[in-house]
């Protein structure tokens, strides 16, 4: 596991000065380009419109960019992840002593993040789509010298190599057809496109760019690929690169292809929703924090594309108001996973630095010794687990709004859908506050259960104030929303394409128009911390009066104390979920035993091995694999070497020509 | 003038009636079922004296706890007593109903539980671990069905904001009775006694360590902040009963504008509802026997069934009317 | 008239030699009917020199002559002596009737694939380019059926001649140009093809292409 | 001016050639190769610049330089001089382990041999871009056969006489399939009423077209596709070249791979273009699309299982070719534009990738895939080559590959031919993972040191130059916009 970086503390090595430079360098320029993000997203959200086009550079085609609201949105998003994740990029490149090519990615790769949703063109959205992609495979692969990192930097490309040509080959399909060939402002709709390939292309779009986001059922590489990057990377692949594939949905699928039949939406709804359910389930049962949180992006994304699905089945049924709500529901979903998935990755990586391990069973009591971290983590958990007060609570809560005032229809499929909708949903929600808990309680609480973890190191205090910025900025969208409101209503003007008055009111309270709904965060929030500390205060003001014996020894069924080893794990924690849905997680357990004696009857020592496995991974795409090969094998007994055979095939060939030339 | 004076001060009468009246709840179903089984029992208000003397006995703290083991009484607490002046127990709403729903209650609800589950794993031990463990399976399991439920109920109100679920079971009662709002009754009952952490999921008087969910988080606290959660517990059974009684049964219950002293025959009514709904739960107790851990998820996914068949009839007949 | 009769009869000879080569085993005898075919397709360039009164068709037939009728033949049959094990061995991948029944057979499609070609132009010299197109399909049965590295190296010229035949009967005559450079390159060709059977011998020790199966994807 | 550009461009090589085989020294003989090259290099982009008229035919309707012969002239000059200079590394080290070899009958490497060769291939594919002459085109492929054979078999080994053999067999197969339709042009033209010094010029061919007789052009326009797409690597004329690239020296298989089989691909789009004209543009497209696409299905196929490098690189060439013939097929402006591009990345990164495995060879001693490992720890530059030359050939933004592929299958999509771009992206998928699998395995990890021996030296110039040229391709539109599109366009019969 990642043991190089208390490696590099414990033997007092520091990197190289002229390393710190390229670092600093790094560090500051991905700042500095987050900054110049936010700005530039800003104008583009508040009206103003950018555009520009140089036809001398990329060939054949030329650069044009262009935005709009939902352009602002994802820039402003991608910027504010790139600003916090870019100020731990420093101590975290100094840290772990980064070969300098993940120094010279990072900004690279915000800035192809950033230039997605400015492409205009088809064209240049593919060219830079595919070079956020590189660039990242490229991070991802920074410590190729790991075998887990090589592995999964190489799933990672296959993937999105698959997820590309999807892509490609449905925009350029579009390109074709489109009058202007622009992506973002070209006017007038599609033409001349048959029904059936219009639906072959939703699909095959669809699922390319739901790729990206760790949708099913191409979705394995970002639990490998997401733990095993530099954590700042993490961060940013997982609070800002996810989201460009919901761009992708919403530009091309939802936006681009225009009026769409129920199925499109019935259909985006079963693959988020399905992967939610399975990504929390995943998320539940990993051992490892960086996995963990990787997955639950799976998860938060499946609850976005969710969000998208209905607001898709809604606009087909022309309840534009109700689907609305959904898509403000998808935004503020997105905005707040991007909030606390940065912060959670950053507090993370500070803790495993600290502790020297990714394995939450060799963690505990980091909040000893390493309050910041833990506590910017919890906020983090708890806007992961969608609860009120955390920053995943108001997206969910619209989200389900929207599906509960979804009307009866005379379609049986979307009476059955959306209630099946809202149960995985809620199954996730409720799978996701465990896997969380697990995290936090485990990793962060309890007592440490490794030498690392007892003896981590302090938060720096650039790390501490990284943290403390991206947990204010968590808090501030969590409490209050309205921040928020104009980008959400620019954005979903955008998505919409006509100025609507917007069914969703973010102040104070977010009310829905034309139905009945209201929720404050404000208020509740606000609530439930007066009257805890109301509370607190009343009896802690009571239990110091009174008499308080401390360092009581833990109650141990009257034996001696407890030592750490005999604490709960995270295994241990996602046991009997685990077992309920082994279906689907797929446990391996494997008891090894070695006896001192001949007939077996002392034993010297047992080792106990489980691992759980993505059922697409081991069983799906192995399947894929063999049958490629055998196609394979079967081409190479034609190319075995024999001079004669490949003199005939020649000879067809002429006979052929001979025949079809008549 | 006093519409509104009622208005925005109900949250508050809400909170202390209910804050008052839990042990009661808790203590009459356990008068019941001591007498139904035989023995004397300790009285109605023994609740009461036990609060009394958790509050005045010293604190132990194990050298291990952190801030969280702390404070999770007391955000159990907050969040209990914030759904206890949210919800629609004396009246359909109030000048604080309009900052949550029911989603928004089940979060909170939710909220708490992770509290106490945090603080069952921030002291280290075994029991604290196992117990927050057991707690979240079931709790997670839970929140599915409580939301489908919550859809079943809100389809005839249009809204999921519990006040105007409440109201609509006034203005036609027939829909209590229409097939989907019975089978949400149901999958509701079932998640009630989950979240509530009674039989046959928990049983809330054992401290035998292979049962426990519930009690074994709570095995490091002592004192006043045992007496908190003690308190917190009871006004959630007080809560989850009064969500049963008002959102099913809204008889008697108080609308914003009628005359104030319906209030009172409302404060009554919600009285008389929730103890005769913990008369009914002590009673089932006693003829039922706690489920084997690995059972009950067959029961919840049987109650998410429900709740899902609920939906779909209640879809059904809105579909066709 | 007797000149057009000529023309066909060095034809008809054109196509039996490649027959008879594709049936035959023995090198020597395959170098001697090799040779007899350059000296039928000099005649149809002397023939044609002759009727159109062309000086480039003159120097055209000179250098077939002495290309495909001297030189190459003479290789292969120097060749055939350099390698006195390859008569040891069955040269051919398919029997003599078989191999007559392919000849045939290529013949039939040759003559079909030419059709339209005589509807262009339906001069006797245009039908028989069909002899031409077949003696083509002749090689390239011989390259595919013959074993020995020197059997395909001859069933190559017999390709080539049977392009010449087709070039000089259907086009009377194909530009010096392309004639010069496409006897050098075939004469280069030929030397290589020499020169690697030279090297294979001393690597290998045999000719036979069926052991040159390393390389390839198993 | 274009007279002189011409005769330049063709007299430079020869007169290399005679040098190199006369003169002793070594270093002389390297120079003047890879001046002969820049020459090439610096004759294509004058041709680009000056304001020489591209369509003007000189020395009697023999030759010309066109825009298309620029382009085919720019990449046979930008990679033979990529690949003469790793010649002089790669001829020191073959002499090196001569020296130290345990076996002392095998003769040492002849240099003198080697740059004659070398050279005069140069020129057969300088003539064969340059001619205007179906009949000399076909001379000038076939020397190309004729002086590559050798060079095939130059490491003498009992592998490399096998390649050589298969080489030259089955491309003289091929060639002389093309030779009867030549001639088959020259009857139909005869016949048509040109005389016989002009029946086979391609300029004339096109402007008379009228005169041409449909069903003999058929059979003649079929056959020379099927002929030069020996030469090409198309199928089915398609398997010498895994063995032959894979048996060659480094540099000639980045020669052979980068530029001949783009060379014969441009004699067929000559073909093409008149075929256009007398048949319409169905007739040559469906053939181009038939063998492009089964090209890319059997090299892709292939590219699966591979376990050695080199025939991995040669069968991604097959793949390359194929996505070429099925680009043709689609034959709008935009669609051969990115072609042309296509083949000039495909040039330079290709090349780059078979000087970097040359490298890898001479230090590991094995072209099997799982021998090779941690590349790029070890000998970073000859790692950073190879992936760079991956990215390239992959068509990873933001190199040229990327750009034209994406072109041609969007070009696809406006003349219907959905489901061909969609097979040729299915294709292009498999062979890229299986060659970003295949070569990650080779450059990534940690490796073990013991093979890292100087494979590294001097390269990095080399894979820096690749990197250079293949980057600002892709980046770059403004001069090679404007010249892709009118090569494009004056490819006659342009639908």
């Amino acid at each position: 596991m990642s043991n190089q970086a208390p490696l590099a503390v414990g033997t007092g090595m520091t990197p190289r000065s002229d390393d710190r430079l390229w670092y600093l360098t790094s560090s500051v320029l991905t700042v500095l380009i987050g900054v110049f993000g936010v700005a530039i997203s800003l104008r583009m959200i508040f009206g103003s419109k950018i555009s520009l086009s140089i036809s001398s550079l990329l060939p054949l085609v030329g650069l044009h960019l262009s935005s709009d609201g939902l352009s602002g949105l994802f820039d402003l998003i991608t910027s504010i992840v790139a600003i916090t994740a870019g100020i731990y990029v420093y101590p975290y490149l100094a840290h772990s002593r980064s070969p300098r090519t993940t120094a010279a990615f990072i900004p690279l790769f915000v800035m192809t993040m950033l230039l997605v949703p400015m492409a205009s063109s088809y064209y240049d959205f593919l060219f830079f789509w595919e070079a956020m992609a590189l660039v990242s495979a490229v991070l991802v692969l920074a410590n190729h010298t790991k075998t887990e990192a090589l592995k999964a930097g190489m799933w990672y490309i296959f993937m999105s190599q698959v997820g590309f040509a999807m892509i490609l080959g449905s925009l350029a399909y579009l390109s074709a057809h489109s009058p202007t060939g622009l992506l973002i402002g070209g006017s007038g709709a599609l033409k001349g496109i048959p029904t059936l390939t219009k639906n072959i292309i939703f699909v095959f779009s669809f699922f390319g760019f739901a790729s990206k986001s760790g949708q099913l059922p191409l979705h394995s590489w970002l639990p490998k690929a997401h733990p095993e990057a530099p954590t700042p990377v993490s961060a940013l692949m997982s609070a800002a690169m996810v989201n460009l594939g919901i761009y992708g949905i919403i530009r091309v699928d939802i936006k681009g292809l225009g009026p769409a039949p129920i199925w499109w939406g019935v259909l985006i709804i079963t693959i988020g929703a399905t992967t939610a359910v399975y990504s929390a389930l995943h998320s539940l049962v990993s051992s490892d924090i960086k996995r963990l949180l990787a997955w639950s992006t799976g998860e938060n994304m499946g609850i976005v594309i969710c969000a998208l699905g209905t607001f898709e089945v809604l606009k087909s049924a022309h309840n534009l108001n109700i689907a609305q709500v959904a898509l403000a529901g998808a935004i503020l979903q997105l905005m707040g996973h991007s909030l606390f998935k940065s912060l959670g990755f950053i507090s993370a990586g500070s803790v495993i630095a600290s502790a020297g391990t990714r394995s939450l069973d060799s963690m505990g009591g980091i909040i000893h010794r390493n309050p910041i971290s833990a506590v910017g983590f919890s906020i983090a958990a708890l806007g992961a687990t969608g609860l009120p007060l955390g920053a995943g609570f108001v997206g969910e809560w619209l989200l389900l709004q929207s599906l509960i005032h979804t009307l009866p229809t005379r379609s049986t499929v979307l009476n059955v859908l959306m209630p099946s909708a809202v149960g995985l949903l809620a199954l996730t929600f409720g799978l996701a506050v465990a896997a969380m808990t697990k995290a936090f309680g485990v990793g962060m609480l309890s007592r440490p259960r490794s030498r690392g973890a007892a003896e981590s190191a302090e938060t720096p205090p650039w790390e501490a104030f990284t943290i403390s910025i991206a947990t204010l900025l968590c808090i501030g969208f969590s409490f209050n929303p309205a921040f928020v409101s104009k980008i959400v209503r620019s954005a979903s003007q955008a998505t919409l394409g006509v100025r609507t008055k917007g069914s969703v009111s973010i102040l104070s309270h977010i009310t829905l128009r034309g139905v009945g709904g209201s929720i404050s965060p404000l208020n509740l929030g606000l609530s439930v911390v007066i009257g805890a500390i109301l509370f607190a205060s009343i009896t802690e003001w009571r239990i110091r009066k009174k008499s308080r014996q401390l360092d009581v020894p833990l109650w141990a069924c009257g034996s001696s104390q407890p030592s750490s080893k005999m604490q709960y794990n995270a295994v241990a924690f996602a046991q009997p979920l685990e077992r309920i849905f082994n279906l689907v997680v797929a446990t391996q357990e494997s008891l090894g035993t070695e006896h001192a004696d001949s007939d077996m009857l002392i034993l010297q020592s047992a080792s106990y091995e489980r691992s759980n496995s993505d059922i697409f991974e081991t069983r799906f795409f192995p399947v894929v694999a063999r049958a490629m090969s055998n196609l394979s094998r079967l081409v190479q007994k034609g190319h075995s070497g024999k001079i004669r055979n490949y003199l005939i095939y020649g000879a067809i060939g002429f006979i052929i020509v001979l025949v079809v030339a008549r | 003038m006093s519409r509104n004076f009622i208005f925005s001060g109900l949250p508050v009468l809400q909170l202390i009636m209910l804050g008052l009246l839990a042990p009661i709840v808790s203590g009459v179903a356990r008068q019941i079922s001591a007498k139904l089984e035989g023995r004397q029992g300790a009285g109605v208000l023994q609740p009461y004296r036990e609060l009394k003397k958790l509050f005045q006995k010293e604190t132990l703290e194990p050298s291990t706890k952190s801030i969280f083991f702390t404070f999770a009484p007391y955000v159990l607490a907050s969040t209990t007593a914030v759904i206890s002046m949210a919800g629609p127990f004396l009246a359909t709403e109030n000048s604080f109903s309009s900052s949550s729903d029911l989603l928004s209650v089940v979060g909170l609800l939710f909220l708490g539980n992770i509290a106490v589950a945090l603080a069952g794993l921030d002291t280290g031990t075994s029991f604290g671990g196992m117990g927050a463990s057991r707690e979240l399976t079931v709790s997670s399991l839970v929140e599915p069905t409580i939301l489908v439920a919550i859809f079943a109920l809100s389809i005839p109100a249009h809204s999921s904001n519990l006040g105007a679920i409440a109201a609509i079971s006034l203005s036609k009662p027939n829909l209590i009775f229409a097939p989907g709002s019975l089978l949400a009754l149901a999958a509701f009952v079932v998640v009630v006694l989950a979240e509530a952490k009674r039989f046959p999921v928990d049983n809330p008087s054992t401290h035998l360590e292979l049962t426990m969910i519930h009690e074994a988080m709570l095995l490091e606290y002592s004192g006043p902040r045992l007496a908190v959660i003690e308190w917190a517990s009871s006004l959630r059974l007080t809560i989850l009963l009064g969500l049963i009684a008002n959102l099913f049964f809204p008889i008697g219950l108080f609308r914003v504008g009628q005359a104030p002293i319906l209030l009172l025959v409302s404060c009554l009514a919600f009285l008389i509802k929730v103890l005769l709904l913990g008369s009914i739960l002590s009673l089932a107790e006693v003829f039922m026997a706690k489920l084997r851990l690995f059972r009950v998820p067959e029961l919840l996914a049987s109650s998410f069934i429900l709740a899902l068949l609920s939906v779909v009839t209640s879809y059904f007949f809105t579909a066709t009317r | 008239m007797t000149n057009s009769s000529l023309i066909d009869l060095a034809s008809a000879a054109l196509l039996l030699s490649g027959v008879f080569i594709a049936s035959y085993n023995d090198l020597a005898r395959q170098g001697s009917l090799l040779r007899l075919q350059g000296l039928a397709l000099a005649a149809i360039a002397f023939l044609m020199a002759f009727e159109h009164n062309s000086l480039e068709l003159w120097i055209v037939g000179l250098l077939v002559l002495v290309v495909r009728a001297i030189v190459l033949p003479g290789l292969v049959k120097s060749a055939a002596k350099r390698i006195p094990t390859e008569k040891d061995r069955s040269h051919s991948r398919v029997s003599n009737t078989t191999s007559l029944l392919i000849s045939g057979a290529s013949t039939i499609v040759a003559y079909l694939a030419t059709i339209p070609l005589s509807h262009l132009d339906s001069s006797s010299t245009t039908k028989a380019s069909s002899i031409g197109l077949a003696l083509v399909l002749i090689g390239v049965q011989i390259l595919i059926t013959k074993r020995m590295a020197v059997g395909q190296i001859v069933g190559f010229l017999v390709l080539d001649n049977g392009i010449a035949a087709f070039g000089f009967l259907a086009t009377l005559g194909v530009p010096l140009l392309l004639e010069l450079g496409g006897s050098l390159d075939l004469l280069f060709a030929i030397l290589i093809m020499g020169a690697l059977t030279d090297r294979m011998i001393v690597k290998f020790g045999t000719t036979d292409v069926d052991e040159l199966s390393e390389l390839g994807d198993r | 001016m274009s007279q002189l550009l011409i005769s330049v461009a063709l007299l430079a090589p020869v007169v290399a050639s005679l040098l190199s085989f006369s003169l002793k020294k070594a270093k002389v003989t390297e120079t003047i190769s890879i001046i002969t090259s820049l020459i090439l290099l610096a004759i294509s982009i004058l041709g680009m610049t000056s304001i020489l008229d591209p369509g003007r035919v000189v020395f009697d309707g023999l030759l010309r330089l066109d825009r298309l012969a620029q382009i085919m002239l720019l990449v046979i000059g930008s990679v033979s001089t990529l690949a003469g200079w790793a010649s002089i590394s790669y001829l020191d080290s073959m002499e090196l382990s001569h020296k130290f070899s345990t076996n002392p009958q095998a003769p040492p490497p002849n240099r003198r041999t080697y740059w004659a060769l070398f050279n005069i291939f140069s020129f057969a594919m300088v003539l064969a871009v340059l001619s205007n002459n179906l009949g000399i085109t076909w001379v000038a492929i076939e020397a190309t056969t004729i002086a590559t054979t050798f060079l095939v078999g130059f490491k003498r080994t009992p592998l490399s006489l096998e390649a050589a053999w298969k080489y030259a067999m089955i491309c003289s197969f091929g060639i002389a399939i093309a030779l009867l339709g030549v001639s088959i042009v020259y009857f139909a033209a005869t016949h048509s009423g040109l005389s016989g010094s002009q029946a086979l010029q391609i300029n004339v061919l096109t402007t008379h077209y009228r005169l041409l007789d449909h069903s003999a052009m058929r059979l003649a326009v079929g056959l020379m596709i099927l002929g030069f797409g020996a030469k090409a690597g198309l199928v089915p004329f398609h398997s010498w070249l895994p063995d032959a690239h894979s048996q060659a020296p480094a540099p000639i298989s980045a020669l052979m791979s980068g530029v001949l089989i783009s060379v014969a691909f441009s004699v067929i789009l000559r073909v093409v273009a008149i075929s256009n004209l007398v048949l319409g543009s169905s007739y040559a497209h469906t053939y181009l699309a038939v063998m492009g696409l089964a090209s890319m299905a059997v090299a892709s196929l292939l590219l699966i299982n591979q376990r050695d490098y080199k025939r991995m690189l040669a069968q991604s060439s097959i793949e390359q070719i194929g996505f070429v013939a099925v680009a043709a097929s689609f034959g709008t402006q935009l669609a051969i534009a990115a072609l042309l591009l296509h083949v000039v990345v495909h040039g330079i990164g290709k090349s780059l990738a078979f000087i970097s495995v040359g490298r890898v060879e001479s230090g590991f001693h094995t072209t099997e895939i799982s021998k090779v490992k941690g590349l790029l720890k070890n000998s970073p530059s000859v790692g950073f080559g190879l992936i760079v030359a991956l990215s390239v050939l992959v068509g990873l933004p933001p190199f040229g590959l990327f750009w034209s592929e994406t072109a041609v299958i969007t070009s696809a999509s406006r003349t219907h031919f959905v489901l061909i771009a969609a097979g040729a992206i299915v294709f292009i998928l498999i062979s890229s993972v299986a060659l970003v699998r295949s070569v990650l395995k080779m450059t990534l990890g940690p490796g073990d040191l013991n093979s890292a021996i100087a494979v590294s030296r001097g390269f990095s110039p080399i894979a820096v130059a690749g990197f250079m040229a293949s980057i600002l391709l892709g980046i770059l539109a403004s001069p090679t916009n404007g010249l892709l599109m009118s090569a494009a366009h004056s490819i006659a019969g342009l639908r």
